[in-house]
């Protein structure tokens, strides 16, 4: 047991590592296509702390995405504040929209929550469009986002912000698994399988919950920054709800709670649309019926988390 | 005055089209606990299959009282079949798996019946016949109200009532409920219950088709994308309603309408969706399990 | 994955070599960056089968400098996130010229990585955002809103003398962006703006925000956004008895229009460059017949025309320059004194703005075609 | 003797109907008492009560002579107050080690973060967890299926795990909803011993029970009640000859009386 875990985590440390030779392997279009499942693969495991641990049906993740990209544009281009600076902003004000927007709906259960999550993400898409304040650029949204620069480095190529995005990725990997062996991390498991019990056992089920909200929020703010310096601009159109929908299947096609699952869900989800461009209008077609047999073949997902990991 | 009466008018009109696709919803949450993301497009679909009841053998002449209502027998059967099919291949298999399995299969059939009108009839808008009603308007009020909206809100209301005759007082409504509450104790009962979820999704899809004609006979166009957002206003209205709860979609739907017809005339059009969906928070927190919703205590 | 697909991507570009090799040199390679699926997916294929068919009819005259014209198509469904990988894509292939995207969100996203790496973009969108940076790459092939606000306002406030103009926009780039410069130029015009309203693109139901409108009484209600609306709104406002004159962009000149609005759709007033059919030069007639016979069915809206104009003035510039080299091809385009295009005749602006296009205002006739109503035509 | 638990006039109605009515009685530090009663008497209902899992619509419940009457129930757990429940809810996708560890939950002291950034403090406290999460297992004899998954076990060894879970958060009071349901006649005899065991580490015990068997052997103290009513208070003697008692469980159910 302790031996094949210990290989588990091996074996993702390497393939880790591999990736960082990508820009050297591939050419630039496959390194953007990299960096973006990167930025992806962050963006659904932090969907997969609200949904696939904690068990809260959450269908306006891209909310929080898109307050991480926004307050980098902002910050950046109004203010130039430098990118990296901007990082831990945008975090911090996803989580705090995170536990706000997520207090009072706490008690919502399964599909009201996922409807009032709609909700709120169709506000959120009107807001930006609406452009209060003149600051979010309506429906052009902000263009003109800067590089990120580290000890005066300016990461300005495309390998560069790729190994950004990557070695942020490693570390939302070190955190998802520090999470699975953590109280916390246990207690969204046992809210998700039976919260009564939980509560019985002295879970406070709202702290909990917020807490896992303003994680996931955090998180999905992180990539959201990456987005924006990937993009150098961003609009309106990157967060809409079929945004929020593709993260919720992620999830559910890869393995809810399972990291190797979330990943491979980004990549089926993600990337395997990239490479079957050569079906032009035929693509989503195809692509709707595999996910119809995904599920069906495989209704835990790809790769289901693993029973009684200790 | 005649303005309030006219967004009262524009209100209904809408909100019995979202009613009919909302029951679609409700009724196979309401067996199932499955939110079919494929419903809305399973109407658009509908509105397709109908066009080409309509344009394709009318020569361009005038299609008359009998051909449209053949163009909405073939599409509620079209429909239905479809339903029971997608039932078949993309839910059946799901029955036992987590629940959230069949959303996601729900949501690739989406994607597939969407794209699938694409490739059948293009891409681009199209557009129904202008003479398929007769165009009368009638002004009460100060308000204007068209022939076809009150044909959308009569036979709304007929269907909704009809619907809510059949499941409380036949004896396959009987099973359709008592399925809805408890599959397995229906089993034990002698319920066939795939009859029951056939029957759900025929129904359910049926109904659809008729929405779907409808919006294509009042709004005079479809396109392949369309199916997406009337699919996501009716889960809505099922929702705020209390999702499987027949009358809940009803109400739901018709306050749907009322809403979005409010928040455009008379707060802001350009927050419309926000006074919307706010509106609906709102009341989910206050009746968390939606207008009509039954509060389940927890077994414990 | 990523691997095995490298390898794929490395056998076909060896085959694609191979096939080159047999023809006397490779091919002038094309990009088409457009939304062939997604909610634009009926522009996105028009834009994609309009380049291709240009490019099929000036290779079976032998191509061009002697070589092939080869179109990629890339599919961005409309979305930043793809259309920068698209634009990579592209990049990677050794396009010379892009054609797309569709919407200025998709244009936005791409227009920084065709700039660095030097390749020719031109797209319909109209955003000021895409002038802001002043990349040489950047060729807009849509007359800027600019423009057509000021013809537009020039029209309502000058021309037809409306006391009371009510404005409707949906929540698009496009649209609001035309909408602003509409309200901005009819206030400078010294008219009156009663009210600037939003619509939701596609939900059909607009009669709330006629209801409102109408109770307002304006003469003329001017709409920034799609055919597919317009037409709707221009019959939504009918049903309820609204006597406002419909005025509507450029985005509502498609032949569906008039076909979705119905009976209604007579008498409204139109503002874009002159129709195709209307233009004074067969090749735009020819064009649009030509696109009918291939692909049984007319370009849908004119904005396959704009990007078709790209795509033909960065033929024109190669075939004038002998040249590939993006330097030599920007100079040239920048430089036209007049292009002859199937919209207009028109040039770019050191900023890569469209300049010169005349507008004009059509009425809707009962038939469905259009009439100028001003300027007043003068030749026969 | 100090009373540890009171109920004093507690009563909670559904829909109309009374499920509960005023009743009364006291939960002394160190004993076993049985809440005892013909099916639909209203027992679980009070366990749904005391634990938070409903708030009691007149009387008062006291803890140490604390008022907790409506506190939520992660709330009673910090009290050192833990149930188990008549249908069993282990967790389902975990194993037995799983499910005994989140007993510990409130022993934990860990932050979120500390947990996240697996800092060295929080290691120590995991790891002393699990060997308390161990040790239980041992007591329980639980030790063979540590990392079976819970809800693959007989019916019995579920049981104990769930005993087991409520163990790990070292309650000062744990109540027993029907511990004995669905076991067979050496699981029952062995769960005798285990309540006892229980006892002895400073537990005090309320249990429900239908297997009068049970109730009547390890019970210090016995309270009967019906239709929500408390009618009946004593040690097993007195119970078992207490006429009310007698017509309430002949008059209603023969099984039940046979069993007594």
């Amino acid at each position: 047991m302790r031996g094949f875990k210990l290989d588990g985590l091996k074996l993702g440390a390497l393939l880790w590592a591999a990736g960082l030779a990508l820009p050297f392997a591939l050419d630039s279009s496959w390194v953007s296509i990299a960096a973006f499942f990167a930025i992806y693969a962050i963006t659904a495991l932090s969907e997969d702390v609200i949904l696939g641990r904690a068990g809260m049906f959450d269908m306006g993740h891209a909310v929080y995405f898109g307050i991480g990209a926004y307050v980098t544009a902002i910050l950046n281009t109004t203010l130039n504040v430098p990118i990296l600076l901007t990082l831990p902003l945008a975090m911090l004000l996803a989580a705090a929209a995170g536990a706000l927007l997520s207090a009072p709906l706490i008690r919502l259960r399964g599909d009201y929550l996922l409807v009032a999550t709609i909700g709120f993400n169709a506000i959120f898409v009107l807001a930006m469009q609406n452009n209060p304040g003149g600051i979010t650029g309506g429906s052009d949204g902000i263009t003109g986002i800067g590089v990120p620069s580290l000890f005066g480095l300016q990461l300005e190529s495309q390998s560069a912000m790729f190994w950004l995005d990557w070695v942020l990725l490693g570390l939302v990997l070190l955190v998802m698994r520090n999470l699975d062996a953590c109280e916390f991390g246990r207690a969204l498991r046992y809210l998700k399988q039976d919260e009564l019990a939980a509560s019985t056992l002295g879970v406070d089920a709202r702290k909990v919950k917020t807490l896992a909200f303003a994680l996931g929020a955090a998180l999905a703010g992180l990539a959201g920054t990456l987005f924006a310096v990937q993009l150098s601009t961003v609009s309106p159109s990157s967060f809409v709800f079929t945004e929020s929908v593709t993260l919720f299947a992620i999830v559910i096609v890869g393995g809810q709670g399972s990291i190797p699952g979330v990943l491979l869900g980004t990549a089926l989800m993600f990337v395997v649309p990239q490479i079957f461009r050569g079906l032009a209008e035929y693509r989503y077609f195809v692509f709707g019926i595999a996910m119809i047999a995904v599920m069906v073949l495989r209704p835990q997902g790809l790769l289901p988390r693993r029973r009684s990991a200790a | 005055m005649g303005t309030f009466i006219q967004q009262i008018v524009n209100g209904l009109t809408v909100g019995g089209i979202y009613a009919l696709i909302a029951l679609g919803y409700t009724m196979v949450y309401g067996v199932m606990r499955l939110i079919n993301f494929a419903h809305g497009d399973l109407c658009i679909l509908g509105a397709f299959v109908g066009l080409t009841m309509l344009t394709g053998s009318a020569g361009g002449g005038h299609p008359g009282a009998a051909l449209l209502l053949l163009a909405f027998v073939v599409s509620i059967i079209a429909i239905a079949v479809a339903g029971v099919v997608l039932e078949r291949i993309a839910y059946r298999p799901l029955r036992k798996a987590d629940r959230l399995a069949a959303v996601v299969s729900a949501l690739g059939a989406s994607l597939m019946i969407e794209n699938g009108i694409m490739l059948v009839w293009g891409p681009q808008v199209h557009v129904f016949p202008s003479n398929l009603l007769p165009a009368t308007t009638w002004h009460v009020a100060g308000a204007t109200i068209s022939f076809i909206q009150v044909m959308i809100i009569l036979a709304s209301l007929v269907l909704m009532a009809a619907l809510y005759l059949f499941v409380n007082h036949t004896r396959f409504g009987t099973a359709i409920r008592a399925a809805a509450i408890d599959q397995d104790a229906a089993r034990l009962m002698g319920i066939n219950v795939n009859r029951v979820i056939t029957s759900v999704f025929i129904i359910g899809p049926g109904l659809g088709a008729i929405g779907g004609l409808f919006i294509g006979i009042y709004y005079r166009e479809a396109y392949f994308t369309m199916g997406w957002t009337y699919g996501l206003y009716a889960f809505i209205a099922a929702i705020l309603g209390g999702i499987g709860n027949i009358p809940g979609a009803m109400l739901g739907g018709v306050l749907l309408g009322l809403f979005n017809a409010f928040a455009a005339g008379y707060v802001s059009s350009s927050w419309q969706d926000a006074i919307t969906f706010g509106l609906l928070i709102v009341i989910l927190l206050v009746r968390p399990t939606g207008l009509l919703g039954e509060r389940v205590a927890e077994k414990v | 994955m990523l691997r095995t697909s490298t390898i794929g991507l490395g056998v076909s570009v060896a085959l694609l070599a191979a096939s080159g090799a047999a023809h006397a040199a490779p091919p002038i390679k094309i990009g088409v960056q457009a939304p062939i699926t997604g909610t634009y997916a009926d522009e996105g294929q028009g834009i994609a089968r309009a380049v291709k068919l240009l490019a099929a009819q000036q290779n079976a005259k032998g191509g061009l400098l002697g070589r092939k014209i080869e179109v990629i198509t890339c599919d961005d469904q409309g979305e930043a996130a793809q259309a920068a990988i698209c634009a990579r894509q592209l990049v990677n292939d050794h396009v010379v010229a892009v054609i797309g995207s569709y919407t200025s969100g998709a244009a936005l996203a791409a227009e920084p990585i065709y700039a660095r790496a030097d390749v020719i973009q031109t797209s319909d969108g109209t955003s000021n955002e895409l002038l802001k940076h002043g990349y040489k790459t950047w060729f807009g092939n849509a007359a800027p809103n600019s423009a057509e606000a000021k013809f537009t306002a020039h029209y309502l406030v000058d021309v037809q003398h409306y006391k009371k103009i009510a404005v409707l926009t949906d929540h698009s780039s496009f649209a609001t962006g035309l909408a602003e410069a509409v309200v901005a130029d009819v206030k400078a015009a010294h008219g009156t703006i009663v009210d600037k309203s939003f619509i939701n693109a596609g939900s059909q139901n607009f009669s709330p925000v006629l209801t409102k409108l109408k109770a307002l009484q304006p003469d003329a209600l001017y709409f920034s956004g799609y055919y597919s609306d317009g037409g709707l709104i221009r019959a939504q406002m009918t049903q309820l008895g609204m006597k406002a004159t419909f005025v509507g962009g450029d985005a509502n000149q498609n032949v569906a229009f008039a076909k979705i609005a119905g009976a209604a759709a007579a008498g409204s007033i139109i503002i874009n460059v002159p129709a195709p059919a209307d233009l004074p030069y067969p090749v735009a007639k020819q064009f649009v017949a030509d696109y009918k016979t291939k692909y049984g069915a007319l370009p849908p809206s004119v904005f396959t025309l704009t990007n078709a104009d790209g795509m033909r003035a960065v033929m024109q510039a190669i075939a004038a320059t002998k040249s590939v080299k993006p330097a030599a091809l920007e100079t040239y385009l920048h430089g036209m004194k007049s292009f002859q295009g199937l919209t207009g005749t028109f040039a770019w602006n050191a900023k890569g703005e469209r300049t010169g296009s005349p507008f004009v205002a059509f009425e809707v006739q009962p038939d469905g075609s259009y009439k100028i109503l001003y300027p007043t035509p003068t030749a026969g | 003797m100090t009373a540890l638990l009171e109920l004093d006039g507690i009563g909670i109605s559904f829909g109309g109907l009374r499920a509960v009515d005023d009743l009364s009685f006291t939960v002394n530090q160190g004993q076993i008492v049985g809440l005892i009663g013909p099916n639909g008497a209203g027992k679980t209902t009070v366990f749904n009560m005391i634990t938070g899992v409903y708030k009691p619509a007149s009387g008062t419940i006291r803890w140490q002579g604390n008022d907790i009457t409506g506190a939520k129930p992660a709330r009673i757990a910090t009290l050192g107050l833990r149930r188990t429940f008549q249908t069993i809810r282990l967790f389902a996708d975990m194993s037995v080690f799983e499910n005994v560890r989140a007993g510990c939950h409130l022993a934990a002291r860990q932050h979120w973060w500390q947990g996240l950034l697996a800092l060295p403090a929080q290691r120590r406290e995991e790891a002393e967890l699990a060997a308390r999460t161990h040790d239980i297992l041992r007591r329980l004899d639980l030790e063979g299926v540590a990392d079976t998954p819970a809800t693959s076990l007989p019916y019995g060894v579920q049981r104990r795990v769930e005993l087991a879970r409520t163990l790990a958060g070292q309650p000062r009071l744990i109540i027993l909803d029907e511990p004995a349901a669905g076991l067979n006649d050496a699981e029952s005899a062995a769960l005798n011993d285990t309540i006892f065991m229980i006892r002895d580490t400073g537990v005090t015990i309320l249990l429900v029970e239908h297997d009068m068997n049970v109730v009547m052997q390890v019970s210090d103290h016995i309270v009967v009640i019906n239709f929500g009513r408390k009618i009946a208070e004593g040690n097993a003697t007195a119970i078992r000859t207490n006429p009310a008692v007698i017509e309430a469980y002949l008059g209603r159910d023969d099984d039940e009386a046979t069993a007594a």
